[in-house]
């Protein structure tokens, strides 16, 4: 009971408190790329405090769907964080089928996410919304291209025992090789649905080369810290779920492992940064061929899971 | 020999008669009379309330009843209630009541040609001979009651026939339905060959196999799937659902393609280990229905085609799960039978819901600004903001979003998908696996062609002074809308409340799940998906209340053009610069027309650009092979031209023919 | 002696109404002979087989049917005759009425004589009391008609003489008769090649007065020029009477051994008239050619079911009835919708169900009924067809049939609705024409009766069509 | 045996007038011939049945009366109202047509010949006359322009019917034979008062001319 009680509090608290901390890690990776000092690890942090107490302004075109964005796009993205197994730790809410209810959160968030940019009728944001529900149609097959790979390697229909598999199978063989195409895969997943480097540039100053960032310009205040907030756990979650096939560990011992998770998580942000730092953005029509690889790269992981 | 007709099944015959008469009194009383529609409307509820009752008690009783209530010149006319009918019986008696309800505004008496009362009459019939045809059990009365649906079908979308484009689509829809009404006598006349009696359903002997069967099969599935709406049946589909006045195609798009579901189904019972490829070819079909339905909806203009196509895709989406579970029923995997059928079945209700309430929506659109294109209108949230509401909830639960109830259906049919692709299920099985990703992208497809129609119709600001001037409809009109959004909700919060009504129709269709199960409640945490759909409304309210409450908000601007201070209706995204990336990616089957602007010079003088997509069989296959038919047969013409000294001489040709050859 | 009432009192009234001086009081004997030919037939065809005249006039089960269908068509067209002419008052009918009398009295006497040489000389007479009907309205294009009804039908029926020379021929020998009966009873002994002939004979002379392709070729042509209500009684009673005559021919080839090669020899007719009509019927803009050719299709369907027996006999019986009443439907709706426009060509007439909306409307619904909608008669007629094919392994034959089905459906429906619906045009000519009581009554009834024959076939008629299917040696 | 021949030199006359119909390019001779066949059919039933019945002399009357006088006298008729050139004006040649004929000749002799015949009928030529001559009148009708030459043309396949017909003449009952007799005479009737109308709406008996019915 208690045992329990403590994991749903320290899972809780990683959900919360941790993300920003991948954004801060990314950019000091990057700038010790750039041989810059950069901003402190904390950066992001100080910024959603103050955005949170900020006021907000409102375009005279909106309505209340411009609010429900963010909001609903943050309460979807924390749901869903409550079914994903961190490390060795299983999910506090677990049950079969929850991997989908995982998906379709994030698309729920999709949903208003574009819905409240199209709700300003800015053409730019109408812009970044187009890019962002196109590009998901392809990212959704590849996520779930992979969880059709994961479940035939692990025969368990939710996140906890399908992600623990790896740790728990001795891998070597087919299995091991479709499962380090998944783990590609699921890493160019993560930098789209993050919109990161090479299919979203974070901090490009130019409108029409945007995707999901062109899609909050009109955001302010709290509503855009919770943009910020939303967006910061979706990679952490998506990261997490990585950690599994990158890095199937598991000591039975809790602070260890505990470690472990945050380390790997830190791992992939760092890995993120890296990518950002060495690889230029893609040519916006280079995007859905780049999607498309990954799913035919879990497409291969499935015919290798056949021909176990 | 009429035997004594059980209670429940009583009650649902009696609501079929109210509701067939229920068009009648437009014809006593002076037709441009709204009294007289709003009996009939009355009666239209009334024949469902019993309806209900009726269903509530056979839930109740929970076996199957049959009657028999006389003869025909060949066949009988009996009828029976079991799982199966009953569940198809639900949307039927939902959908035709607030139709008729939302019609008494939408339709005024007062205001359309005629009083609408052709309009009336015939939806009373359609409605009465759908539930007909899934009472019937005698090929015949099938046959009677699928041909009287049709053709007061066709009769509904041709309502506003003084339109060359209703003509049009009212046209090729008779067409298809005749194809599939032939289709399906030749399919009856076989199975009465095989069996030897007009009885339905059969199950055919279990070694039954070749081509009789095979030919049953194709026979079933082709004049079913015309009906359903399955790529590449799906022809009359858009055309007719765009035509129709908004509350029928709400009763079309909800009920009757529903129809051909059933239809499906019980083709698919046939057998009782059919081969695996039925379902093989099932699923497949059904997957290409969805994608390619669900592309095509995201290149739609029009509002209603839009609706249309998705329709398209939601029938694919069945036909997955009903193929899912033929597959498992010829390997005799129980629990796939029982997720893919659950599936499907819990899919075609929550459709009947969330459906009509989109049509409902864009009739009312279509009411207040007159236009379907949806370049034309925006900033209807503003104007509108009822139907926005209920239009936001329509397409977040047809998405299959949480927490309404497109969510548990699919989840079931992802459910089934997944553990078909499963560790322990053989190769051939897990290939069944692969339409997991095709459904997930058909839900990303639809979240697409939902955002845009959400983003480019409602929000933004007005294009056209109809959409700046647009109001809400009156409140009969809201009321049904409203009905069906509760529906949404309450399905999606609670799926375990149908069920009682799952439950008995998959065991009618597999009995042997009736005592070794697996039920659909152990296969399925409904519980676990309430919980969190609750939780998920919860977590919204609070973090609207920390956000928004204590937080000041400034006077309001206009929106940031990255500096431009003065933006235009004119400057906004539209729908089909909005999907030009998705159908760029469909382009292989989608084909659009485009025609580009010519800018030459240094001062280019003004040009347009258009793009509109046509649909992928009717205008591409279909009417071309008509044409060239047509073409064909001209020279034949030639023969009927003669002089009668002609026509004397084929007499005499024919004569010494059959003298000298045919001998 | 009743027999011989049912030919004699027309002839009788056709004397008197020729005597009669004004046109409205002779209009009126159509109803009255109506009527009178209605009851006697259903005293005729409850009593049992009688035959006068040494066996000369007898009315076999077949025959009972085809008298029922022929009395129940020709008293709703002599009802709607009455208000035709009435508004065709420019034109005497002084010719007109006795023919039509007549060209009663002579399809009773096809249906009741017994035999071959008889019924021959009835046939040819019924030909020729209808070419004035077809010339009623005296322009050049019905002179035209007429004069190809004429000529292709007279030849045609040439043929069936010859035929049934040949048939004789083929059971001479000991005091030779062409009387069925005897013909029935030395069938055995009859010569193949010559009976094989004669049947070829007979069916291309009497497929000619049924307009089974590639001898229809008369029939566009009249019943487009024809007024309606002769082309209802052309298309339902005299094709039928033809059809009889074919049925009891093959009968006795069926009793002499040559049904297979008979039964070949039918389904190819069936088929290809069927085909052909379809061919015709696709783009055609003259309503009533259309029904024209829609009438090739349905004896096409007929010859189809007696070529494929057992079942199928029951069937084409019983598709007889529907597709008779079901042309007196469409072709006095057609009528009213030719008067309401003053043109036949789907060109000017538009929106029929707005001008004339009980013509228009079930104009439409006989459409549905002819192309074999249930709960509509035919639909059932065909169904047993159908089934019959599949029975008997004919699958292509069943196949194809329902293709064609679907053909005819396109061909059809294209210009019907074309007509029956949208809104006509102004300067559409506007005549004076309404839907009356004596020009509607008639159509509602006939489709009525189409309807009844699809949900419940009374036990007395069924009973009938049982006994003439098993009289033709089939068991349904 | 006698009569056997006198039967074949009618039956030969008869085959020799059929040739002569699609050569004579005059409608008055064609009529003459028709008559003249009608009247040897008249006179075959006396010659094929010994004891000569009574009614076998009615048909032959009744045969020479109509056939031979009353029919042609219409056609005359007709003709002179109808004032047109007194030519046939054949679709295709004379030559063409009289090949044809003869080849339908061959043809039904084969035919003919392929059919069993009744002992007393072995060596009588009757059955390929009848054909031949059926086909004579379906060139008639086939390949000649006038309405009237059309008429004509029925009634002499008619001929070649009757001339079958001959066979059966005791099988045949009495009234049949007449009630074939006044069908024919009424029919030719009918035809040449729809001859006067077309006459008169068209002013010509060109068959070309009706035209207007068609797809």
């Amino acid at each position: 009971m208690t045992a329990s009680l403590v994991a749903l509090v320290a899972h809780v608290g990683l959900l919360l408190l941790l993300p920003p901390l991948l954004l801060g890690v990314i950019n000091k990776t990057k700038a010790w790329f750039a041989g810059r000092r950069g901003p402190p690890l904390l950066q992001a942090y100080y910024d959603l405090a103050r955005l949170f107490r900020k006021e907000m302004v409102f375009s005279e075109t909106t309505t209340w769907m411009f609010r429900a964005g963010p909001i609903v796009t943050a309460s979807a993205v924390l749901l869903a964080g409550m079914l994903a197994p961190f490390g060795a730790f299983d999910a506090p809410v677990r049950f079969t089928g929850d991997l989908v209810l995982f998906a379709y959160l994030l698309a729920l968030g999709r949903f208003f996410t574009t819905a409240a940019a199209l709700d300003t009728g800015s053409a730019f944001e109408g812009m970044g919304a187009a890019r962002e529900v196109s590009f998901a149609c392809l990212a959704e097959v590849a996520l779930f291209t992979a969880f059709v790979v994961l479940v035939r390697f692990s025969g368990a229909l939710s996140l906890t025992p399908m992600l623990h598999a790896p740790a728990q199978a001795e891998l070597h063989g087919l299995p091991a090789a479709a499962l380090v195409l998944v783990g590609v895969a699921l890493f160019v997943v993560l930098l789209a649905e993050s919109a990161r480097v090479p299919i979203d540039d974070p901090n490009t100053h130019l409108e029409l080369t945007m995707i999901h960032e062109v899609m909050v310009l009109d955001h302010s205040g709290p509503l855009f810290g919770l943009v910020l907030y939303a967006q910061a756990v979706k990679m952490f979650l998506l990261s997490s779920v990585l950690l599994h096939l990158a890095l199937p560990f598991a000591s039975g011992r809790p602070p260890l492992d505990g470690l472990v998770f945050v380390a790997g998580t830190l791992a992939v942000a760092v890995a993120i940064g890296v990518v950002e730092s060495v690889m230029a953005r893609l040519r916006l029509h280079y995007v859905p061929s780049l999607l498309i690889a990954s799913g035919v790269l879990c497409a291969f992981g499935f015919v290798l899971t056949l021909a176990r | 020999m009429v035997n004594a007709i059980p209670l429940p099944l009583g009650l649902v015959l009696v609501a079929t008669a109210t509701i067939a008469a229920s068009g009648l009194p437009g014809y006593v009383r002076s037709p441009v009379d709204a009294a007289s529609q709003r009996l009939a409307t009355a009666l239209n509820l009334l024949g469902s309330m019993l309806g209900a009752l009726g269903l509530v008690l056979f839930v109740r009783a929970g076996d199957a009843q049959t009657a028999m209530l006389g003869e025909l010149p060949i066949g009988r006319l009996a009828v029976s209630l079991d799982g199966l009918s009953a569940l198809f019986l639900v949307p039927m008696l939902v959908v035709s009541a607030l139709g008729s309800l939302y019609g008494c505004e939408y339709w005024h008496a007062a205001q359309v040609p005629g009083g609408g009362r052709r309009l009336r009459l015939c939806w009373g019939i359609m409605t009465a001979a759908m539930m007909g045809v899934v009472l019937a059990r005698d090929a015949i009365l099938f046959l009677v009651a699928w041909e009287a649906m049709a053709l007061a079908a066709f009769f509904l979308i041709a309502t506003g026939e003084e339109r060359p484009e209703v003509r049009r689509a009212a046209w090729v829809y008779l067409v298809a339905t005749h194809a599939g009404s032939l289709c399906l006598v030749a399919f009856f006349a076989l199975l009465a060959r095989a069996t030897g009696s007009f009885d339905l359903w059969p199950s055919l002997p279990g070694d039954a196999r070749g081509g009789l069967v095979t030919a049953v099969f194709a026979l079933g599935i082709a004049g079913f799937g015309l009906k359903a709406g399955l790529v590449p049946l799906h022809v009359w589909l858009p055309g007719a659902h765009a035509n129709a006045p908004s509350h029928v195609s709400a009763l079309l798009s909800g009920v009757l393609l529903k129809t051909g579901v059933y239809g499906i189904v019980r083709v698919c019972g046939l057998l009782p280990e059919p081969p695996v490829w039925w379902g093989g070819a099932l699923l497949g079909i059904g997957v290409l229905s969805a994608v390619l339905g669900m592309a095509l909806a995201v290149a739609q203009q029009d509002l209603k085609r839009l609706l249309a196509y998705s329709s398209i895709e939601n029938v694919g989406i069945i036909a997955i799960g009903v193929g899912l579970s033929a597959i498992g029923r010829s390997l005799g995997r129980a629990d796939l039978v029982a997720l893919g059928l659950g599936g499907a079945l819990l899919h075609v209700l929550n459709h009947s819901v969330f459906k009509p309430l989109l049509f409902l929506v864009a009739g009312s659109v279509l009411h207040a600004t007159g236009t379907r294109r949806l370049a034309s209108l925006g900033g209807l949230a503003r104007s509108m903001p009822r139907t926005f509401a209920a239009f936001a909830l329509g397409a977040v639960a047809i998405c299959g979003l949480p927490p309404l109830n497109g969510f548990a259906s699919e989840l079931l049919l992802y459910l089934g998908l997944l553990r078909a692709a499963g560790a322990d299920s053989p190769h051939a099985l897990a290939w069944a696996g692969a339409a997991a990703p095709a459904l997930a992208l058909t839900g990303a497809l639809a979240l697409a062609a939902f955002v845009k129609v959400a983003g480019i119709a409602f929000c933004g600001t007005a294009r056209t002074p109809q959409s700046v001037h647009a109001h809400d409809p009156g409140h009969t009109m809201l009321a049904a809308m409203a009905a069906f959004g509760l529906a949404c909700i309450g399905l999606g919060l609670a799926p375990a409340g149908v069920l009682p009504l799952l439950q008995p129709a998959i065991e009618a269709w597999q009995p042997a799940l009736a005592n070794t199960g697996p039920w659909l409640a152990d296969l399925v945490p409904f519980a676990r998906v309430s919980q969190m759909s609750v939780g998920l409304v919860l977590l919204v309210a609070l973090a609207a209340a920390l956000t928004l409450r204590r937080s000041r908000a400034g006077a309001p601007v206009v929106t940031w053009d990255c500096g431009y201070a003065r933006p235009t209706p004119r400057m906004q995204y539209v729908d089909s610069s909005f999907s030009e990336t998705l159908v760029g990616l469909f382009d292989w089957a989608l084909r659009t027309r485009r025609s580009l602007p010519q800018a030459s010079g240094l001062f280019p003088s003004e040009s347009r650009f258009e793009s509109e997509v046509p649909d992928a069989v009717l205008d591409r296959v279909v009417m071309p092979l008509l044409a060239s038919a047509d073409r064909r047969l001209l020279p034949v013409r030639a023969l009927q031209r003669g002089p009668v000294q002609a026509y004397l001489l084929y007499v005499f040709l024919i004569v010494v023919v059959l003298l000298t050859v045919a001998r | 002696m009743l027999l011989l009432a049912l030919i004699a009192l027309p002839i009788v009234l056709a004397g008197v109404a020729r005597l009669l001086a004004s046109d409205r009081q002779r209009a009126w004997m159509l109803p009255v002979c109506a009527a009178g030919h209605l009851t006697l037939t259903g005293f005729a065809v409850r009593q049992p087989e009688t035959s006068t005249f040494g066996g000369w006039l007898a009315l076999d089960p077949p025959g009972r049917i085809v008298l029922l269908l022929l009395t129940v068509l020709f008293a709703v067209c002599a009802v709607y005759a009455v208000g035709y002419l009435r508004y065709r008052q420019e034109l005497s009918n002084r010719v007109f009425v006795p023919c039509l009398l007549i060209f009663l009295a002579m399809t009773s006497l096809v249906v009741c004589s017994q035999h071959l040489g008889l019924m021959w000389v009835a046939v040819e007479a019924a030909t020729l009391t209808t070419a004035p009907l077809i010339y009623f309205n005296r322009t050049q294009r019905s002179i035209e008609a007429t004069w190809k009804y004429l000529l292709v039908g007279s030849v045609g029926i040439a043929l069936a003489l010859l035929g049934s020379f040949f048939l004789a021929y083929a059971s001479l020998g000991e005091n030779p008769s062409l009387l069925f009966g005897d013909l029935l009873q030395r069938a055995g002994r009859m010569n193949r090649s010559w009976l094989e002939v004669a049947f070829v004979l007979l069916l291309v002379g009497y497929g000619t007065k049924m307009g089974l392709a590639p001898m229809h070729t008369w029939k566009p042509d009249a019943y487009g020029e024809a007024p309606g209500v002769v082309g209802a009684l052309l298309a339902g009673g005299l094709t039928n009477c033809a059809f009889l005559a074919l049925v009891r021919v093959f009968h006795v080839c069926e009793a002499a051994g040559a049904g297979e090669y008979a039964r070949r020899l039918l389904l190819f007719f069936g088929i290809l008239s069927i085909a052909v009509a379809a061919v015709f019927m696709v783009g055609q803009r003259d309503f009533k050619r259309m029904l024209a050719y829609s009438s090739v299709e349905h004896m096409g369907i007929l010859v189809l079911g007696v070529g494929l027996g057992g079942a199928g006999v029951f069937a084409a019986l019983l598709h007889m009835l529907n597709n008779g009443l079901t042309k007196g439907v469409l072709f006095l709706s057609a009528a009213n919708i030719h008067r309401a426009f003053d043109s036949k060509s789907i060109d000017e007439v538009r929106g029929a169900m707005r001008r004339v909306p009980l013509s228009g409307t079930f104009f439409l619904l006989g459409f549905f009924a002819i192309t074999g909608s249930p709960p509509f008669g035919v639909f059932v007629s065909e169904f047993l067809l159908l089934s019959r094919a599949f029975a008997a392994e004919q699958y292509a034959v069943g196949a194809a049939f329902l293709l064609l089905l679907l053909l005819v459906f396109v061909g059809m429906g294209r210009t019907v609705l074309a007509m029956v619906q949208g809104v006509p045009s102004v300067e559409a000519g506007r005549t004076r024409y309404r839907d009356g009581l004596l020009t509607g009554v008639p159509v509602v009834l006939s489709l009525a009766l189409v309807l009844l024959l699809g949900v419940h076939v009374p036990a007395p008629l069924e009973e009938m069509l049982r006994e003439a299917a098993g009289y033709l040696g089939a068991t349904p | 045996m006698l009569r056997l021949t006198a039967v074949n030199a009618l039956v030969v006359g008869v085959l020799l007038l059929n040739l002569f119909m699609l050569g004579t390019s005059r409608i008055r001779a064609l009529i003459q011939a028709a008559a003249l066949q009608g009247v040897a059919l008249g006179v075959m039933p006396l010659l094929l049945i010994g004891h000569a019945g009574w009614y076998a002399g009615l048909i032959a009357v009744a045969t020479v009366l109509l056939k031979g006088s009353l029919i042609p006298s219409m056609l005359r008729r007709a003709l002179r109202e109808a004032h047109i050139k007194r030519e046939v004006e054949p679709l295709i040649g004379f030559v063409p047509t009289m090949l044809l004929g003869a080849a339908g000749t061959l043809l039904s002799i084969a035919l003919a010949s392929e059919l069993p015949l009744e002992p007393q009928h072995r060596d009588l030529l009757v059955v390929p006359a009848s054909f031949s001559t059926v086909v004579t009148g379906f060139l008639l009708l086939t390949t000649r322009i006038k309405a009237i030459t059309q008429a004509i043309g029925y009634l002499v396949l008619e001929n070649g019917i009757f001339i079958f017909g001959m066979l059966l003449v005791d099988a045949l009952p009495f009234f049949v034979e007449i009630g074939v007799l006044l069908d024919l005479f009424v029919g030719i009737f009918v035809v040449s008062i729809i001859i006067h109308h077309i006459n008169r709406e068209f002013a010509s008996l060109d068959t070309r001319r009706l035209a207007a019915l068609k797809e």
